[in-house]
């Protein structure tokens, strides 16, 4: 199946799901959705010309493409085993409006759809415009909810992401006045600017790459446009959390990774990849110090997750390609792990309807499981052995320590606190005198096996991905590699 | 050669099954579960004890290939004498701390939790003997973490504890900062060599740099002085066994690790070996002063774990010292008093940490002063808690002993180095250690002492009984070590081919037995043998528990001898009835003992970190204009970077 | 070991053993004499010896197995030390015999003992005695080591039949080095004999005394050991300062003759010595338990003096 | 055939006014005139499009020109002017951080910065003086733009803001003809959706009595934030 094809198939599914009444369809609508998707990757990958190009080279899917879209996948898939459960729980609590199902269905799937588009899209420009609906689908899930603080939430995360984004369009078309003057044919074409980046001109790139920087920067959560997230991610719904936090953080990512590929062929390298160590050690030094004080288990991991993108920015400005290829690694492994993280807090929040540590009592005996998953999932997102994000965050300091031991003392510093962080607020939330705060009155929530399926799932894939890493998986990545670094 | 490996590898899946089988929760009856696991715990231990001490008596280096995945990790285990030699270490008190887990694991408040205990001391175990045995840092800094995990639930074992949360934070934060030292120093390594393997490097850029992360690194994990606050705060919110490993073996992983590194992987530098010992003088001195002022008796013993690898540093430390100054002969001598003494103090702290279990167990109470009289009650214990302490004050013919002797005697070989200075700093330094280990004898007259003599001092002391059969038996496993390394320890020298000319542990035991047998037999046969029971003199008034010597006014003296370290502070409080503070209502006064490190270094830095962290939290504050404000300033910012740089 | 070594250490234990209750009796004696009393006489610690040995024992019901195995663990630790100290001939022995680290720690572990001992019958004397006796030493112990290492770097031996077969070779007098450490010697002589100003051996009062009131529980033929043994212990620290700066007498050859000639130097010059003690004990009034410490900083200045003495030259 | 009309200066002309609607948008209060004055930039961004057409004869100019007419002048502002209705206020009085009058000083240091720092830049780019002014009054207009949102209370404010910083990217992108239609025609869907989603919301949010209790809420209790979906 190709691209186009995905894409018509999508809409039309994206229109049942307006249509119909019935959440079981809904639901099932979605799942079929996702596994499409898994196809589009399967007829991809099963020709062997590489990369394919669609409408005039304007969406193209190369291996970064197909990685980033199985990790979105995944994450999806497993979002949507976990969301019916979910939002049933919500309808059943009055916290979501039976008239507003269908439109919550309706905007995971149309951002899914534009999430899919804009990993595969070729024209920088046609990225910009898909990242930026993304930015739309996601608030209008974050406001869907009967609460005046979601919408409140949902607007400063449009607000900050899309007022940044305007730059990006300057910075766009700075780089294709630039394309224009020097080929002839302006082109926004990544692997047309691939090409040609070392005919064009450094010193007009590297201020286009400044303002194409900071929109994408917006969308990565990098410091400090990421002040939205934290809100965000604590009031939208756990699913719609993940989703943002798992998957479209990765957007902006891409786009960076793509536009610094570009400019590491030019004379400008130095330049971009200092403006990438910057903001990368803001972002460290700003989530880190976040989250020593933090009372909200969600915003914990939402400021993580800025630290997080903060240390992977610095492995792209590092600039080597073994630095590259642990960042790759270490998006798959982190978007799972804080998957599984915000997934389990959902579990938490249906009991204590609080995502705060304070409300958080006895819930050792209470929820178990929750609990067990979000201890094991933290014990993995901060890199403890053996889950995945150990190998990639140990391969990307060392990696730095290789570019200067003096940027990984910060570094190693800043990564310190974040653990402090998540030490505190836990010890805080699930060692509280257990004898006294029995759970007495406390209604036990049963969580249902929808709900915790996809945590057991996602903990496993990362427990199992950090012994063995197949070879097809490092391959893939390697190849991706060497087309962003030639 | 075949069968070596295969131990080891049959050591490894024993841990493991021993770790997930009681996890697993398959049948009803978890404590044959537990007892199975426990089992395995024990059997892995001899399987590694015997392959450690097969590569040691060959004095061979193996490569042990055991699992590697594309290039991302690779366990590869390599074993020489050094780390065989930990192994043995980490093995011996693995299996007492195991076989005495049978009993106290059982003690337990959850079944639940009864579980985790069989799973994680597998775990627990199982992560140090492969610290020891890395090849690589990756895999040196995964079976760290692992370990630094396991030990931290650990810590977090009984959390509804007052006092453990506070312990498990102040640990976890400790390790990991130690964690990234270690990081520092050893991508310092990779990024001159380009290799994660642990193997001698010839030339290295930040060589200082890489030799202070890794030494700050070990030194907080192995609890040096002034990295050593987390150690009187974990080790007693431990349970007793995990204590008795934690003191016992875990710190010495840290040694290991150290001692690999300078020895074996960097070019030495000459100054090394004076911070070491510095270093060491300081904590064991520290160490014991500060144990001295102590009365929960497990934070005591982990004052005496800070003591102890301080004593092990001055021994590595005399070494790095003689061999840069070639003078080979003392420099083995000080390494071998350094590894014997690493042994030993494993053996008796963990012998002691298992014995004082046991009294919390009975008692339910963990301040000396509540003990009292337990020698009555529980004759085995205190027999061999009395080893125990023996042995750590360093008194023949027991294994403290002899390698406290070995350390005297290299110090006393410092006449042979010729630089004036040089000398009189090992001078000061042996002076420092002497007053260590007397130190530690009166502290442990005082542990012994209020303990187990005479009148119990509470009701629960006066209720106890003595313990079951498995943690007797988990700690007669180390006391019967103590006094079998200690009396035969020349001949388990020339049996491991190193030849010295220290005394015989041996004659000196066997002329102070005659003695003591001649005057007993020689009396027991003569007319006044008469004996006859009377109460204790107490100048006419009855005396009771009340009357007593305490165990503060027993270390009182010392106390105001040594006032100046243990810094003391005044808190005076007034309250007045107007508010130009003149009419006197009422006032407090108090006197505090300072924690001196952890008000003037800890505490700063914490603060200095909070209040940075308050600083950039109040950053955010939910105002979505504040937010697009700081995305100008950036915006404006990069575009002038831009402008500036174009 | 050959029985000739065997047989000299024998002899020099032996000589010191029987010896020692007479030094202490001596040392009673002068101060008796200085005090204007006529004082018991010469013999009488062994008068007092064979009187205990001869009566029955109590035991208080508090105390426990440490109370009754402590004499003799007290006796044979320090029996073996008195193997250690050459005083009429000397030989060079094997297994360590001699070998000043081991000496100080036989002395150690007896004082461990005798302190836990102090604490076992649950009398507030004998604890606060056992606290001060392990504080004392404890200070005492840096300037202890400091002493002997000074003596490990003058004579490049940590084996006192080595080094005080050097000594009786050298001319200590034109050694300041070894005269200079006699003084903290002499110190560390008055502090673990318990003598004044650090203790008072004589009183049984709750405001002075530290190494007596660990015995007040006991009787009989134990207490006749603890005395026993503390008189050995005293003779064994005169020995070691002696033969530092008086080795003269001492016989390196195993004749007759010989080993009579260097016992009865020893005789006078511990007699001498004995004396001394007594006219420094008469002399100096007991200071307070914590103005210890500025004494012991004086004697740590002068021990550490001596090694700078050595190290700088 | 139209040679006699001075393009360039009309185009600076246009320019210029452009500016005077976006500093008068950063400084006044009345939220009706806040969207004339939208209104009105809108409809000089048109010109400046048919101008351009007029200049170089590119189609694509005249259908750029008939899609902001459509959108930005007509389509945009009729939303907000429904969801102002709905909120029922009038004045958007208090300013953040930047009071009326420094913004305007701050304005002409942003219109000075922006030509020093990327003066280098387009000179490499390109030589036509027209180009240059309208990128450094583009990107001023967008800075512009952005100030509107941070130092404004209300959401319709800030959506204008919005707004302006996009018609200050346009102003970039009206210089470059040939940047695909496609792309220009997607980017006004992204923008009525985007106003579409900040109406609805703020019908939520900017209904006065709603911030009261809001803002009542937050100094009840300062320390949290967090909580209810």
């Amino acid at each position: 199946m190709a691209l186009i094809e995905y894409a018509l198939f999508a809409l039309a599914v994206i229109c049942l799901t307006a249509l119909t009444k019935s959440h079981r369809l809904m639901s099932v609508l979605s799942l079929i959705h996702v596994l499409s998707c898994f196809l589009l990757i399967y007829s991809v990958l099963s020709t062997p010309v590489f990369p394919k190009y669609y409408i005039d080279e304007n969406f193209m899917i190369d291996y970064l493409s197909v990685y980033e879209i199985l990790i979105a996948s995944t994450v999806f898939l497993l979002v949507v085993i976990y969301r019916k459960d979910y939002l049933e729980n919500l309808l059943a609590r009055g916290f979501l409006n039976k008239n507003n199902l269908a439109l919550v269905y309706a905007a995971m799937n149309s951002l899914l759809l534009v999430i899919i588009l804009s990993f595969s899209s070729n024209n920088l420009a046609l990225l910009w415009i898909f990242a930026e609906l993304t930015t739309l689908f996601s608030a209008l899930m974050i406001a869907v909810m009967n609460s005046q603080k979601n919408i409140d939430a949902a607007l400063k995360y449009v607000f900050i992401s899309s007022t940044v984004m305007v730059f990006t369009f300057i910075g766009l078309v700075l780089l294709f006045t630039e394309t224009e003057k020097t080929l002839g044919a302006g082109t926004l074409n990544w692997s047309a600017l691939m090409e040609n980046a070392k005919n064009l001109d450094p010193h007009v790139l590297i201020t286009a790459y400044a303002f194409i920087f900071l929109g994408f920067a917006a969308k990565a959560g990098i410091a400090p446009f990421h002040t939205a997230l934290p809100h965000a991610y604590s009031k939208a719904p756990s699913s719609v959390s993940t989703v943002l936090s798992a998957v479209v953080l990765n957007i902006g990512l891409f786009a960076i990774l793509r536009i610094y590929s570009i400019m590491r062929e030019t004379g400008s390298a130095a330049a971009a990849s200092n403006i990438l160590l910057f903001y990368g050690m803001l972002s460290i030094v700003i989530g880190s110090l976040s989250m020593l004080h933090q009372k909200n288990t969600r915003k914990l991991i939402a400021f993580s997750s800025v630290e997080n993108s903060g240390l992977m920015l610095i492995g792209i400005g590092i600039s080597t390609p073994a630095a590259l290829f642990w960042v790759l690694l270490h998006t798959l492994a982190y978007s799972l792990t804080k998957a599984s993280l915000f997934l389990s807090t959902g579990i938490l929040h249906n009991q204590y309807l609080s995502n705060k540590v304070e409300n958080i009592k006895a819930a050792l005996q209470v929820q178990p499981f929750a609990s067990a998953a979000l201890i094991i999932g933290t014990a993995a997102i901060i890199g403890i052995p053996p889950f995945l994000p150990f190998t990639t965050k140990f391969s990307i300091l060392a990696e730095i320590a290789k570019y200067s031991v003096f940027l990984l003392i910060p570094v190693l510093g800043f990564i310190l606190i974040t653990y402090a962080g998540f030490a505190v607020v836990l010890t805080e939330a699930f060692t509280r005198d257990s004898e006294e705060e029995k759970p007495g009155d406390l209604k036990k929530y049963r969580a249902p096996l929808g709900l915790k399926a996809p945590i057991v799932l996602l903990l496993l894939v990362i427990l199992f991905l950090g012994l063995y890493t197949p070879k097809e998986l490092i391959d893939l990545i390697w190849n991706i590699t060497r087309t962003l670094y030639r | 050669m075949i069968m070596f490996t295969s131990l080891f590898y049959l050591g490894i899946f024993l841990s493991l099954l021993g770790f997930v089988l009681p996890l697993l929760r398959l049948e009803n009856n978890r404590k044959a579960h537990r007892t199975f696991s426990y089992s395995l715990s024990i059997l892995s231990s001899v399987s590694f004890l015997a392959f450690s001490a097969l590569v040691f008596l060959k004095k061979g280096e193996y490569l042990i290939p055991v699992y590697s995945n594309a290039g991302l990790i690779d366990f590869t285990f390599y074993v020489d004498q050094l780390s065989a030699f930990f192994i043995a270490v980490i093995s011996v008190v693995s299996l007492s701390s195991a076989v005495y887990s049978f009993g106290y694991g059982e003690h337990l408040s959850h079944e639940r939790r009864k579980d985790y205990m069989a799973s994680l001391l597998n775990l627990f175990a199982l992560s140090m003997v492969l610290v020891v045995a890395s090849y690589n840092t990756l895999e040196f800094i995964f079976f760290w973490e692992l370990l630094s995990m396991s030990s931290f639930l650990f810590v977090l074992f009984e959390y509804g504890k007052p006092g453990t949360r506070k312990a498990g934070l102040y640990y976890f934060i400790m390790t990991q900062l130690s964690t990234m030292f270690l990081l520092l120093g050893f991508f310092g390594i990779y990024a001159n060599t380009g290799s994660f393997n642990i193997q001698p490097v010839t030339s290295l850029q930040n060589l200082t740099l890489i030799f202070l992360s890794l030494f700050i690194g070990f030194s907080i994990k192995a609890g040096v002085v002034p990295f050593h606050k987390w150690l009187p705060y974990a080790h007693p919110a431990a349970p007793s066994n995990i204590s008795a490993m934690m003191s016992g073996v875990m710190l010495k992983v840290a040694i290991y690790g150290l001692m690999r590194f300078t020895l074996t992987v960097l070019p030495q530098e000459r100054w090394w070996g004076v911070l070491i010992l510095v270093a060491g003088t300081v904590s064991a001195i520290l160490g014991v002063i500060y144990a001295l002022k102590e009365h929960d008796i497990k934070r005591l013993l982990a004052y005496h774990s800070i003591e102890n690898i301080g004593i092990i540093l001055i021994g590595f430390g005399l070494y790095l010292i003689y061999s840069a100054n070639d003078l080979n002969e003392l420099a083995i001598l000080a390494l071998a008093a350094a590894l014997f003494h690493t042994l030993n103090h494993a053996l008796f702290k963990s012998l002691l940490f298992l014995t004082a279990g046991s009294v919390v167990s009975a008692t339910g109470k963990h301040n000396i002063e509540e003990y009292g009289g337990l020698i009555k009650t529980m004759p085995y214990t205190a027999a061999l808690f009395l080893i125990g302490a023996v042995s750590i004050s360093g008194l023949p013919p027991f294994n403290g002993f002899v390698s406290e002797l070995m350390l005297f005697q290299a110090f006393l070989g410092s006449y042979l180095i010729q630089d004036p200075l040089l000398k009189s700093l090992v001078v000061l330094c042996l002076s420092g250690f002497a007053l260590t280990s007397a130190l530690a004898a009166a502290c442990f007259v005082k542990a012994f002492g209020i303990t187990f003599l005479a009148v119990p001092r509470s009701e629960s002391a006066r209720d106890a009984k003595e313990v079951g059969k498995c943690m007797i038996a988990g700690a007669v496993i180390p006391a019967v070590l103590c006094i079998v390394l200690g009396v035969f320890s020349l001949q388990i020298f020339s049996l491991m081919g190193y030849r010295t000319d220290l005394p015989d542990m041996l004659v000196i035991g066997i002329i102070m037995s005659l003695f003591y047998a001649i005057t007993y037999l020689v009396l027991k046969n003569t007319a006044a043998n008469k004996v006859r029971a009377g109460e204790t003199w107490g100048c006419g008034t009855p005396l009771s528990s009340r009357t007593e010597y305490t165990a503060s006014g027993f270390s009182q003296p010392i106390v105001r001898f040594f006032k100046d370290i243990y810094q003391t502070r005044e808190v005076n409080e007034r309250r007045f009835y107007d508010k130009q503070n003149t009419l006197f209502k009422e006032g407090a006064g108090e006197i505090h003992l300072m924690k001196f490190f952890e008000e003037k270094l800890y505490d700063p830095v914490a603060r200095s970190i909070n209040y940075l962290s308050i600083k950039v939290s109040a950053l955010e504050n939910w105002s979505l204009d504040t937010y697009v404000l700081y995305a100008f300033l950036a915006v404006l910012a990069t575009v002038a970077y831009v402008g500036w740089i174009a | 070991m050959n029985p000739a070594q065997v047989l000299c250490i024998a002899i020099n234990a032996g000589l010191i053993l029987g010896i020692s209750p007479f030094f202490m009796g001596l040392v009673k004696k002068t101060k008796a004499l200085c005090q204007g009393r006529r004082g018991p006489p010469l013999m009488q610690p062994y008068y007092n010896l064979a009187k205990l040995l001869k009566k029955e024992r109590v035991y208080s019901g508090n105390s426990s197995v440490i109370m009754k195995a402590t004499p003799y663990i007290n006796m044979a630790a320090i029996t073996a030390a008195a193997l250690f100290i050459p005083v009429a001939c000397i030989t060079t022995p094997a297994y360590g015999l001699g070998n000043i680290i081991l000496f100080l720690y036989l002395l150690a572990l007896a004082k461990f003992f005798m302190a836990l001992a102090g604490l076992d019958a649950g009398s507030t004397f004998g604890g606060m005695s056992s606290s001060r006796e392990m504080s004392i030493s404890s200070i005492i112990e840096p300037i202890t080591i400091v002493v002997f290492a000074a003596l490990v770097y003058t004579l490049h031996t940590v084996n006192f039949y080595d080094m005080f077969s050097q000594t009786t070779i050298m001319q200590p007098f034109f050694q300041p080095e070894l005269l200079f450490i006699s003084i903290p010697l002499f110190i560390v002589l008055i502090v673990e004999t318990a003598r004044v100003p650090v203790d008072n051996p004589e009183t049984h009062l709750e405001l002075t005394m530290v190494h007596e009131g660990m015995l007040l529980e006991y009787s009989g033929r134990d207490l006749a050991f603890m005395e026993f043994s503390n008189s050995i212990k005293q003779t064994l620290f005169m020995a070691v300062l002696i033969n530092t700066i008086l080795p003269w007498g001492l016989s390196a050859e195993l004749t007759a003759p010989a080993i009579l000639f260097s016992a009865a130097a020893f005789l006078v010059k511990g007699a001498f010595l004995a004396v001394l003690m007594g006219l420094f004990e008469s002399a100096q009034a007991k200071v307070r338990l914590f103005a210890l410490p500025s004494l012991f900083a004086l004697a740590f200045f002068f021990s550490i003096l001596t090694v700078c003495l050595e190290v700088f030259s | 055939m139209i040679d006699a009309i001075p393009i360039p200066g009309i185009i600076q002309a246009i320019l210029v006014l452009i500016m005077i609607t976006g500093a008068l948008i950063v400084t006044r209060k009345d939220l009706l005139s806040l969207l004339s004055m939208y209104r009105l930039q809108s409809l000089l961004l048109m010109f400046l499009a048919l101008v351009l057409y007029a200049e170089s004869g590119n189609y694509v100019l005249l259908q750029m020109a008939v899609l902001t007419l459509a959108s930005k002048v007509l389509l945009i502002p009729y939303i907000i002017r429904r969801m102002q209705k709905e909120i029922n206020i009038s004045k958007d009085i208090s300013f953040h951080y930047i009071s009326p009058a420094y913004s305007l000083f701050i304005t002409v240091a942003l219109i000075f910065f922006s030509y020093y720092s990327l003066s280098k830049t387009l000179n490499e780019l390109t030589d036509n003086k027209l180009f240059y002014l309208g990128a450094v009054f583009g990107i001023s207009l967008a800075l512009m733009g952005m100030m509107v949102t941070f130092s404004r209370k209300k959401i319709v404010t800030k959506t204008i803001g919005y707004l302006m910083m996009e018609n200050g990217a346009l102003i970039f992108s009206i210089f470059i003809t040939e940047l695909p239609f496609l792309i220009e025609v997607l980017i006004i869907i992204d923008l009525v959706i985007l106003v579409l989603l900040a109406a609805i919301l703020a019908v939520g949010m900017d209904s006065s009595i709603e911030e009261f209790q809001a803002k009542l809420e937050r100094i009840k209790h300062p320390a949290r934030n967090g909580g209810t979906h």
